[in-house]
């Protein structure tokens, strides 16, 4: 394991003085489909490095850093995900990886971590059943999202509209299996599941999938949306041109956020809701700063939201890491002390966990004309991330810790 | 008289309610030579697609050998002994003019004779003779798409020699050539006669009295009369078709 | 019984936009024989004249604004078409007779469109304005000095070459201007929204819904398509680029201008496709990948239709769009609770927007088998040289 | 230039086999290696498309599915990736505990190394037959083997149940003797695998492509319906090669599969098969070197531009695909052996005009 370290010489401490640099990778499509969202997690990445460069970089061993980032395209295409994570690690030689957004580009990259054991950070909230050791979880697994979104719309609307759903996603991976741990969720709940609908990345035709709402939920109803990109669009417009209104088809969505309805439109998002774990609007010093500092830096008329966060969190808890173990080549050490490591997060204080996930405030919001979302519910304190789900009957009982020291520290009985 | 070799009984065409052919029947005999001459759009070149299985007749009959030819494909009726030259000249153009021949005069014509087998020795002996004949034997490993008009013309009857069908059916073998050229081919399609079945359809009235095969003039899907050239000639129902009614 | 009726409805507007889409590129294959693989980024590029023009409307405010859709319809027939023009003479034109290198020309097409829309700024139209006429001056140049010189195809080259580069460095250094800099569109998707009066129901007939936006979409590919047909059938246009069609040489001859012909002919398939761009707004997402997602339908709908006939693309895209409903929604299976297990079991295999598309596809290639050129094959001796 | 051609071949090998792996470090060597298997696919695509004229969109079907052969047996053979049930993990996520029946067969290696290849020639074959039975050619032919390859990728895509969708098989982390597919050693046998079947691949496009049989295909390209009153079938020509083809992807996607380490429904998209007919049109069809040429040099020049400048590639590739369909129709290798590069010397004076037949009569001749 080596990692490029350049010395230069010359005084830590401020601005422009450093005693050497350090490669980190940031990969991320630039290209293809998935570019329309991942080009902002570059940026914000971006932005926490310039802001802990600005802030004298890294100090490791009594020494200061300058973080520099070495940028490759994924291009929305998974293998190209897994080629360029190689050439990162091989060629660029570099400390940390951040990247990805889809489950299907994490998944393509895992091997290659794993067999080359180095270090991935992971920023979007995902559908949970993994647990790997070369990789950190930033974003939020079901328990953090999904399932205190299902309780809260049981507790809200389950006595009007009953105890039923709708599943709408997009047909990859985490619609798939988020909405597998929702009906069994649902079956702990004493509901149902009636119906559930996939369909493919990117098709904008859902005239399908309404008919198919319409026939299951004649006076209204619960709908669970997991679609991703493209096809959101489609199904707003085409849910109000046919009448489905959010006051009596409550919508209840996990990849929608400020981002995405600045896309779609607020005027066909107004009503609906999202479960996150942080809202622009969140109402912070601390929230308040992050979005002013990104504005400043890429424009007033841009927005942040709950995977920009994220993926600003975990620059720094990387950083936070490195310092305390005071080393960037030695990767088991740094991943023995990332846990336990504390970042004071736009959404509050978030903290890694043995499992590799952190934990994250629940906030459920009502999107509002002016595209921003009203909080409804707020967890305050962050909860603790369950990788394995404790809904789905293979993966009841399962945990992680990789603190323990056994073969099977990702996945074991408790 | 013995049985026809090719018949067409009542062979009627129609493309979207245009007739290109109309109750056309017609008789070719072993070892007949016939020149079909007619104005534009009298059906020359439907006639040789109802027979070669380019183009299947709306109503009628047409029998090779007493087998019924409809239904069947170009290249079994091609198998059967039917041989046909376009009327532009239709070589493989970046096949080389031997290999265009050798394909054409190749005994067997299966997928998989094809793989690694070579061409029997008599094959190539006759593509050699019939290369030479048509001169074209000093361009055998020039590409067919380099040549000219007139020498494309060559190549394309040459093939069709290789091919030795029953039955050769010559598309206008003249058009595009010199004199010179045109006398050539006279001589060989002359030369084919005896064993072949030979039907030519021209313009060039030389070519046909070069050639003194009777003459069947087709008109508007029909036959209009049959005979001699200097008979045909004579008929004035003939130069009715061909210069427009006395009157005009 | 009335589910049945409304999954018709469904299937209808699902046609009609397939019609939409694939009328104008049914059009430049049919007549041109032309496959247009860059015909869904016209698409999208009439998407992004709608954004435009709501955009411009948006400050008024109103009933005004209300309108600008008829207007955007119009104005992206205007501006896909004459891009359309534009390609034909520039590339299209040299490609005749190669249909299968068109194809892979048009694609290239495609490839720069998308990109050129992601990244499109000031600053890069400033950037290849100075490299094309750069280009043309030294061609000109060299032109008067080296035309007769057997090598002045390479040097010609060669000067295009520097154009590009010196292009290429322009649009670097206008890049360092901030405002110039900044892209018109982005990578991103754009919001366009319906004028309200497209946006609700239109109110029920007979218990079914009638959402605004899919009768109007079924409502505007009739019109087109009547307007396509009279266009083809009763104009003196459409007379000449039938008759070129059919007969290149002679129209020549008769002194119709066909390369004229050529242009206007791929003008009204850019442009019909820039119309469906349009309306295709108001059912999904308008972003730089649009075009892909309809692209494969279209050329379905051809297949099955044939070619150089508009009945068959109408019937086949309708055919397709309610095979998809009716299958996609699962319908058939409340309409027939009571059919045996087998069947029940493909029924609900193919009953998904995916899978049913899958079925749409073996449903073709069986059709083929019968009728191989389409519904309606073009009859003639023209067909098959 | 004969000369030169026929030494191209071997002067390729040697490169291939000894200079490069000494001179590249491994994440380099790992990509030539991609790009070699890539040539496979490259060269199938000649054999249809440069040879026969048959134009197909839809070779990522047959690439996509020698893939997954290999990726299912890596799959089941590793211990590490088998979940409770003794299947591999994922089928957990989807509540799957029994292996789909057409798993079963994929334990044994030796029905493995025969699926690859066999799976896509079949469907290949049957595929081929059913749309050329029909008489269905040029640009019909070409959009339906790309509604094809769109079925086959919705049907991928949409099945999590049986292939993980989406996701696709990881083979990095599988083992195969006892070692992990993803180490360096193994990476650099497979590279060496490749560099030995490319030449295989190369001698079986030679072996259908010359003799009678090759004549055949130039002649279906030429004018299919003319060969046919020759009293030649072109159906079954097409269908072999179409059949052939289909065999070389499948092998083409397996190594690339274990190089890439990750088979997915993306090797399936329009956009990649598409790409997969400039390689052969850069590098120059009709010929056996040029695809190889193509696939190597277009791959990797979008490596270097997608590390450099990702935004740039797209504008490239298409300005690729323009410049040579329109200006050098002949590709690379055809420009240089067809004369084109002897007649730009000959432009500047530095060499004689190549002597070419010349054409007695340059008038188009009207096709009817």
């Amino acid at each position: 394991m080596s990692v490029t370290l350049v010395s230069c010489g010359g005084e830590s401490g401020s601005g422009g003085n450093f005693d050497g640099e350090v490669k980190v990778g940031i990969l991320h499509s630039l290209s293809g489909t998935m570019a329309i969202s991942e080009t902002t997690l570059k940026e914000v990445e971006e932005m926490a490095i310039k802001e802990i460069n600005d802030a004298g970089g890294v100090k490791v061993g009594g020494k200061s850093y300058k973080i520099v980032a070495v940028s490759e395209d994924g291009a929305s295409d998974w293998p190209t995900f897994a080629e360029k994570a190689q050439k990162l690690i091989d060629s660029d030689k570099v400390a940390v990886v951040f990247g990805g957004w889809t489950s299907a580009s994490r998944k393509a990259m895992l091997p290659v971590f794993e067999s080359k054991n180095h270090m991935l950070f992971y920023p979007i909230q995902y559908e949970g059943q993994e647990c790997s050791r070369n990789i950190f979880y930033t974003g939020a697994v079901p328990n953090q999202q999904a399932e205190p979104a299902v309780q809260w719309l049981m507790d809200k609307f389950g006595d009007k509209l009953g105890k039923k759903v709708y599943l709408v996603g997009s047909d990859y991976v985490y619609p798939r299996t988020a909405n597998t741990i929702i009906k069994e969720q649902m079956k702990a709940l004493g509901g149902e599941t009636v119906g559930e609908d996939y369909i493919p990345l990117g098709n904008t035709e859902v005239a399908p999938i309404i008919a198919k709402i319409k026939k299951a939920f004649p006076d209204g109803g619960i709908i669970i949306n997991t679609l991703n990109g493209d096809s959101n669009v489609a199904l707003f417009k085409q849910f109000k041109a046919s009448g489905i209104d959010p006051a009596k088809y409550p919508i209840m969505s996990f990849s929608i956020a400020e981002e995405e309805i600045r896309q779609i439109g607020p005027e066909y998002t107004t009503g609906t809701y999202a479960a996150w774990n942080f809202f622009m609007s969140l109402d912070t010093p601390a929230s308040k700063k992050f979005t002013a500092d990104f504005q400043a830096m890429y424009g007033a008329d841009r927005v942040t939201g709950d995977p920009a966060e994220s993926a600003y969190n975990m620059v720094y808890l990387w950083k936070n890491a490195v310092e305390k173990a005071g080393t960037f080549e030695d990767l088991d050490k740094v991943r023995k002390d990332m846990i336990g490591i504390t970042f004071a997060a736009p959404q509050g204080e978030i903290k890694m966990f043995p499992n590799h996930h952190t934990s994250e405030r629940v906030l459920i919001g009502e999107a509002e004309p002016t595209g921003q979302f009203k909080i409804l519910y707020d967890s305050v304190k962050a909860i603790p991330p369950l990788p394995w789900n404790q809904f789905v009957p293979e993966t009841k009982g399962f945990t992680c810790d990789w603190t323990q020291d056994r073969p099977d520290a990702g996945k074991f009985k408790m | 008289m013995s049985e026809p070799l090719l018949e067409l009984n009542d062979v009627s065409v129609s493309f979207d309610g245009f007739y290109a052919l109309t109750d056309l029947s017609l008789k070719l005999y072993k070892g007949e030579l016939k020149s079909i001459i007619g104005p534009n759009g009298a059906g020359k070149t439907t006639f040789l697609d109802v027979i070669t299985g380019k183009v299947r007749p709306t109503k009628g009959s047409v029998t090779f050998k007493g087998k019924s030819l409809l239904g069947v494909t170009e290249q079994q009726i091609s198998r059967d002994g039917i041989g046909r030259k376009f009327q532009t000249p239709r070589v493989f153009e970046n096949l080389t003019v031997l290999r265009n021949l050798e394909l054409s005069a190749s005994p067997v014509k299966n997928a998989f004779s094809l793989l690694g087998s070579g061409l029997p020795q008599s094959s190539k002996d006759e593509v050699h003779r019939i290369m030479n004949y048509v001169g074209l034997a000093p361009f055998a490993t020039v590409k067919a798409g380099s040549l000219s008009h007139g020498q494309k013309q060559w190549l394309a009857i040459a093939s069709l020699v290789a091919q030795a069908p029953e039955v050769l059916l010559l598309d206008e073998p003249v058009a595009g050539l010199t004199d010179e050229e045109t006398l050539r081919t006279a001589e060989l399609i002359k030369s084919l006669a005896g064993d072949h079945t030979v039907v030519v359809i021209e313009h060039d009235m030389e070519f046909i009295r070069d050639l003194g095969f009777d003459v069947t003039v087709l008109h508007q899907g029909q036959v209009l009369t049959e005979g001699p050239l200097e008979k045909v000639k004579a008929d004035p129902r003939v130069i009715e078709v061909y210069l427009g009614p006395p009157e005009q | 019984m009335e589910l049945f009726f409304s999954q018709i409805l469904d299937g209808l507007s699902i046609g009609s936009v397939l019609l939409l889409a694939a009328t104008g590129l049914a059009i430049v294959f049919g007549l041109m024989g032309v496959i247009n693989l860059a015909h869904g980024e016209f698409m999208m590029l009439g998407a992004y004249v709608t954004y435009v023009v709501q955009s411009a409307f948006k400050p008024m405010g109103g009933v005004i604004f209300e309108l600008y859709f008829p207007i955007s319809l119009v104005l992206a027939f205007i501006v896909t078409g004459l891009i359309g023009v534009l390609l034909e003479r520039t590339l299209i034109r040299q490609l005749y007779g190669r249909p299968l290198e068109t194809l892979l020309a048009t694609w290239g097409v495609s490839l720069i469109l998308i990109q050129l829309i992601r990244s499109v700024s000031t600053a890069m139209m400033l950037g290849i304005i100075v490299g094309v006429v750069v280009g043309f001056i030294i061609s000109k140049l060299l032109a008067a000095k080296f035309s007769e010189k057997p090598f002045f195809t390479y040097l010609n080259g060669l000067g295009w070459a520097i154009a590009i580069g010196i292009g290429l460095i322009a649009v670097n250094l206008f890049d360092q201007v901030r405002p110039l800099a900044k892209p018109w569109f982005g990578p991103r998707n754009i919001d366009v929204t319906a004028p309200k009066w497209l946006q609700g129901s239109w109110g029920m007939i007979g218990g079914i819904e009638l959402p605004g936006l899919r009768i109007f979409i079924i409502l505007l590919s009739a019109l087109l398509l009547l307007a396509t047909y009279w266009f083809l059938n009763k104009s003196v246009w459409g007379l000449r680029i039938r008759s070129v069609t059919q007969n290149r040489q002679m129209s020549n001859c008769l002194g119709i201008p066909t390369d004229r012909v050529d242009s206007i002919t791929f003008g009204i398939g850019s442009g019909l496709a820039g119309v469906a761009g349009c309306a295709i707004t108001l059912l999904g997402s308008v972003g730089p990948n649009l075009g892909a997602a309809y692209i494969v339908s279209c050329f379905m709908v051809i297949v099955l239709g044939g070619v150089g006939n508009l009945l068959g693309t109408v019937l086949a895209s309708l055919l397709l769009g309610i095979i998809q409903s009716v299958i996609g929604s699962g319908t058939l299976l409340t309409i027939f609770p009571d059919m045996p297990l087998a069947a029940k079991g493909v029924i609900e295999f193919f009953a998904t927007t995916s899978m049913s598309l899958v079925l749409v596809f073996i449903f073709i290639i069986v059709f083929l088998q019968f009728r191989p050129n389409g519904m309606f094959p073009q009859k003639g001796r023209s067909v098959d040289a | 230039m004969k000369i030169f051609q026929r030494l191209v071949p071997w002067i390729l090998l040697a490169i291939a086999l000894f200079i490069l792996p000494a001179a590249l470090d491994d994440f380099r060597l790992n990509l030539f290696g991609r790009y070699f298997s890539l040539a496979i696919t490259a060269l199938a695509i000649d054999l249809i498309w440069g040879y026969t004229g048959l134009l197909s969109l839809g070779q990522g079907i047959f690439f996509a599915l020698g893939g997954y052969a290999v990726a299912m047996y890596l799959m089941l053979n590793t211990k590490s990736l088998a979940g409770g049930n003794g299947i591999p993990k994922f089928f957990e996520n989807y509540g799957v505990d029994q292996l789909p029946f057409f798993w079963q067969p994929f334990w044994s290696p030796v029905f493995t190394l025969i699926a690859l290849w066999v799976i896509p020639a079949v469907v290949a074959g049957l595929v081929g037959w059913l749309i050329f039975r029909n008489r269905i050619k040029g640009v019909y032919f070409s959009i339906i083997t790309q509604a094809a390859l769109m079925v086959f990728f919705h049907f991928f895509n949409g099945q999590q149940k049986l292939f993980d969708g989406t996701n696709g098989l990881k083979t990095s982390t599988s083992e195969l003797f006892g070692q992990l597919v993803g180490s360096p050693d193994m990476q650099v046998w497979f590279y060496r695998l490749t560099v030995v079947l490319l030449p295989l691949a190369f001698l079986v496009c030679r072996y259908f492509t010359s003799g009678r049989f090759g004549d055949a295909l130039i002649a279906i390209r030429d004018d299919e319906s003319r060969l046919r009153f020759a009293g030649f079938n072109p159906v079954p020509f097409k269908t072999i090669v179409f059949l052939v083809a289909g065999a070389l992807c499948g092998i083409s996607g397996a190594l690339y599969t274990v190089q890439s380490g990750i088979v997915s429904p993306q090797y399936m998209s329009i956009s990649f098969s598409i790409e997969m007919v400039i390689w052969v049109a850069v590098g120059g069809r009709g010929t056996l070197v040029g695809p190889i040429i193509g696939a190597t040099v277009v791959n990797y020049l979008r490596s270097l531009v997608s590390e450099a400048l990702p935004e740039a590639w797209l504008f490239v590739q298409g300005a690729l695909f323009i410049f040579v369909v329109v200006l050098m129709p002949d590709g690379i290798y055809g420009w240089i052996t067809k004369g084109g590069f002897r007649t730009f010397l000959a432009a500047f004076g530095i060499a004689k005009p190549a002597k070419t037949y010349p054409k007695l009569d340059k008038e188009a001749v009207p096709v009817d």
